[in-house]
């Protein structure tokens, strides 16, 4: 299985090694344990938010770190959570005395992690709050799942809250937006080829030539069902209608359209998607009012891609216009 | 035999040895139904795991260790290496285990509370129940068997006998059910068929913990020679 | 063949529609002959910038009209140059009075189609000077072939000379810098897998899994030679050397790094050419003192990467610094 | 049988239906030596050709327009349409041969130079010589041999085959050669072994020629129904 690749135990380390040479003037990387911290460090005063996960989803979380958004993020290995003695110290090097924010992807295995950290960082004395993002549609949220997934709303949740925080929200604040947020985000994927594990040395699962996944996470799981391969509109409907659906759009309001690519989906194909998501919105009556299409919460080189949409009200917008200078995203 | 500190020793190590063995078996499982990577997980884990023992081993002195000493240290070093939902669950399993084995020596009895209390950390932090196809379906149906196995008067190796086939039986016996915790509830129906990897390498520890009771300290071991 | 494209005769009629409604607060579409032009049009005393090329490579180069750098892109069909008949207006439409500069990548077709319409539109009474980019070493610019590709160094090339042009450099000033790049500016490309154009169906070259392309371009054309799979370190230094070597770079010197992903290979993988592209320039006494790494030139979703090293000074650094806003490169 | 605008839009309709015919072996000789798009790229220009032609034929009037008419229609229809290399070099092709055709009906000798300004015309916008492997090297033979026929007194469709057939085997000839211009420039000698796609889809259009010539006006062909 070629890969642009060291020896594959490494693979975390290594990217992230460049990463914070290439941008030095955004982040510091502690090498161990592991988690990315804004180059500055805390800012006194603000409250600081952390994020974290496993790797392979980049630029998630790491490529959020920086102004208006995160102050330290926690890789774990690919698609593994991050540990406790990594989430720990990243708290901790993100509080600025006003509290810290956690921003979690409801997965048993983040859950469970960053808990037991958030307890041994409250004994520390800092002060926690935590949200758990979990927008993904294809997952019905009841007592027969682990609950809805978190997935590509999540970049949404982390630019609000990062703006909330910047503006000098309290930490109660930043925590009621962040779940204002996560309760008006939902997203829906696709795969048309599953992604490659470093070490596993083979597809995370097995897709034939004319078929797709429909309903897909970003951890190369399978998704909720198998369908026969269809077109770009066929395949956009099936996404953004279970979005739209549940977040029950009503005419005239507006939203976030953002279309994440998996990692191995060409961009051009991106913008396809993006223009018959737009129409089917404005079919319902919404407008489309901010955009945002691209390889930002990836399924290492997945062939797919994922719809998500925000529901918007003037504070929410505000937010996600508010200067924001990471290294993936930046205006 | 008592079961002591050099038992546990054993115990992991077979473990990690178990594991080794068996990574591509549980990672194959895991990208049935989950994310396919609970053998890397548990590896890289355990391999910390012994690690740490081979530097500790290297001290010298009388080893005046208590089996929950040897289990503490699984504990930390699996929560701190393994992450994904398996870290924090073996780790609280082995931390929970520890903090009712602090004694040089445990009896039948005793085992049967070590294993008690890891089925309660697993489920207290994953708030499983058996049937939901995780960890927990091998975890409990071992302290059913080990409980019997103890009132029946059984010594340590018995008990751990009974544990491990129990499990064993157990982790097969996921194989139909429809998940409903972990990532393999994500795929409903579609989970049915596949075996829970976490019910599997559940079984793997626990046949660990047997053949260690059964094989006894060796001068080939390393851990005997301090 | 798998793709989220309806029909792939509309492949980038779609993708430009979709690319305008996202960003239109950036850039105009124009659906017949295909250009796309910044929001505003021209602006009044600037000299204007126009590129384009095949389509397939996005986000060049229509992600890259905006402030401070293109004025107009044009696309052609997948990997095809454009006509003149679509230049010749992209080349009306950007000119603001000072003329225009268009940046060519040096292909047959490219320089043909743009040869032809540059000579409509002067005699169409607009001032017009080209460049054209030829930064891949990969291929040897000799009686033997059609000259050196351009690749990926073309962003370099757009984004100075843009700079240049909004800071108010007459049309030959901006020529001259735009020289400047693209004399100091080399690239050189791996492919892991081959790109799949739409309307073909398989793979552009076949690759064994231990195998990989060595100096390939942006089209799918097969590279100089094949060599067997290696790791990271390696395949970087068959990319880094020939470009260092090339460029003659000198202790002392300072360069931008350019890591640039074909569009199928994780973010991940590229930071970690990046860390040993950047290993080999220190070990070289070069300090790298502006960096850029993600998926910039692509081909399609083609798996591997491109190193492009751009040698500095304080002029091309100022010039790179100076801020741009457009889809796919901000700051 | 002399040779008329009817004559040219036969040859330029045959031409499409032949390039639509090899589009994916043109394509696949692209794929080998360059970047798999000579067909698509023709097969896109020759259907618009023809499209607009459909649109002049449902005009009414008498046939008034001369050869060279027929064949700039083409030239500035595939320069707007094809794009890539072979579009400016196909289009200069038609542009200048339409140059030295406005005439009503042309003989052998006006045939050959409107090969020969089709020639110069490829020549002067691609920059390549003879045996640089490019359509350049089918484009010369077919002149050549075109000439050749002309001066042995051959008639038009004489001239035609003797073009064609040359223009056949040129393309074929280029197989061995290493490529100097054009992308397949690029491989360097990996160019060798691989048929010119140019250099093929030139003996297409020739083919076609011929065979217009051939066949004459039929009532089944729209063009002379107008
Ligand atoms: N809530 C839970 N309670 C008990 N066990 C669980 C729970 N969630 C997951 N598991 C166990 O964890 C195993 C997966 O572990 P692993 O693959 O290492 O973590 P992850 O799912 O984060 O990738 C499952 O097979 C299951 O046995
Ligand atoms: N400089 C040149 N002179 C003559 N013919 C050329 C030249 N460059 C390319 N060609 C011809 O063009 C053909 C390729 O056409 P096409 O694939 O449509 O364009 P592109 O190479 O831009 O993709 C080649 O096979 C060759 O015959
Ligand atoms: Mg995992
Ligand atoms: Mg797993
Ligand atoms: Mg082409
Ligand atoms: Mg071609």
């Amino acid at each position: 299985m070629k890969k642009l690749l060291n020896d594959p135990a490494d693979a975390v380390a290594d990217s992230l090694a460049g990463f914070a040479l290439a941008h030095a003037d955004l982040v510091r990387l502690s090498p161990a344990p592991v988690f990315v911290v804004r180059a500055g460090g805390a800012v006194t005063g603000k409250v600081g938010l952390v994020s974290g996960g496993g790797s392979g989803h980049e630029p998630l979380h790491a490529g959020f770190v920086g102004d208006g958004m995160l102050d330290a993020a926690v890789p774990g290995a690919v698609f593994t959570s991050p540990t406790p003695d990594q989430i720990l110290p990243a708290i901790q090097a993100a509080d600025g005395g006003a509290g810290v924010l956690t921003i979690v992807k409801n997965y048993t295995g983040d859950v469970l992690n960053f808990e037991t950290a958030v307890e041994l960082a409250v004994e520390e004395g800092v002060e926690v709050a935590s949200v758990l993002v979990n927008d993904d549609v294809a997952v019905e949220d009841s007592l027969y799942t682990a609950g809805r997934r978190g997935v590509a709303g999540t970049l949404a949740v982390e630019k609000v809250a990062g703006a909330a925080a910047d503006r000098g929200a309290d930490l109660a604040g930043v925590a009621a937006v962040a779940e204002r947020v996560i309760a008006n985000v939902r997203s829906m994927g696709v795969a048309l080829a599953a992604p490659r594990v470093p070490h596993v040395g083979r597809p995370s699962f097995d897709l034939a030539d004319d078929e797709i996944e429909v309903g897909i996470g970003i951890h190369g799981e399978p998704g909720r069902r198998r369908v026969p391969a269809a077109d770009a509109d066929a395949v956009t409907e099936m996404l953004l209608t279970p979005v739209a659906d549940d977040l029950a759009l009503a005419r005239g309001e507006r939203v976030l359209l953002f279309v994440n690519g998996m990692g191995g989906t060409p961009l051009s194909e991106l913008y396809v998607v993006y223009g018959r998501a737009r129409r089917l919105l404005e079919e319902r009556g919404v407008t489309v009012s901010r955009s945002l299409v691209g390889n930002y919460v990836t399924s290492l080189e997945m062939q797919g891609a994922s719809v998500t949409v925000l529901r918007l009200d003037d504070e929410l917008e505000a937010l996600w216009d508010a200067p924001v200078n990471t290294a993936a995203l930046r205006w | 035999m008592a079961l002591d500190a050099d038992w546990a020793e054993r115990w992991v190590r077979r473990t990690a040895d178990a594991i080794a063995d068996a990574k591509d078996e549980l990672t194959e499982l895991d990208r049935q139904i989950g994310d396919g990577d609970h053998g890397e997980n548990l590896d890289r884990g355990f391999k910390a795991v012994v690690a740490r023992l081979d530097d500790a081993a290297t001290e010298s002195g009388p080893d005046e260790r208590t089996v929950g000493d040897v289990l503490k240290l699984v504990a930390t070093t699996l929560m701190s290496t393994v992450g994904g939902a398996s870290g924090p669950l073996y780790g609280t399993a082995y931390l929970r285990a520890a903090k009712v084995s602090g004694r040089p020596q445990i009896d039948p009895p005793a085992v049967v509370a070590v294993l008690e209390a890891a089925l309660e950390g697993v489920s207290s932090r994953g708030k499983a129940t058996v049937g939901e196809k995780t960890m927990v379906d091998a975890w409990h149906a071992a302290v059913e068997a080990a409980e019997a196995a103890a009132n029946d008067g059984g010594s340590e190796v018995d008990v751990l006998r009974a544990a491990a086939a129990a499990a064993d039986t157990a982790a097969t016996g996921t194989i139909p059910l429809v998940a409903t915790k972990g990532r393999a509830s994500y795929l409903g129906e579609r989970s049915a068929g596949h075996e829970d990897p976490g019910a599997r390498s559940t079984a793997l520890v626990l046949g660990a913990a047997m053949a260690a009771a059964l094989s006894g300290p060796t001068p080939a071991d390393p851990s005997s020679a301090a």
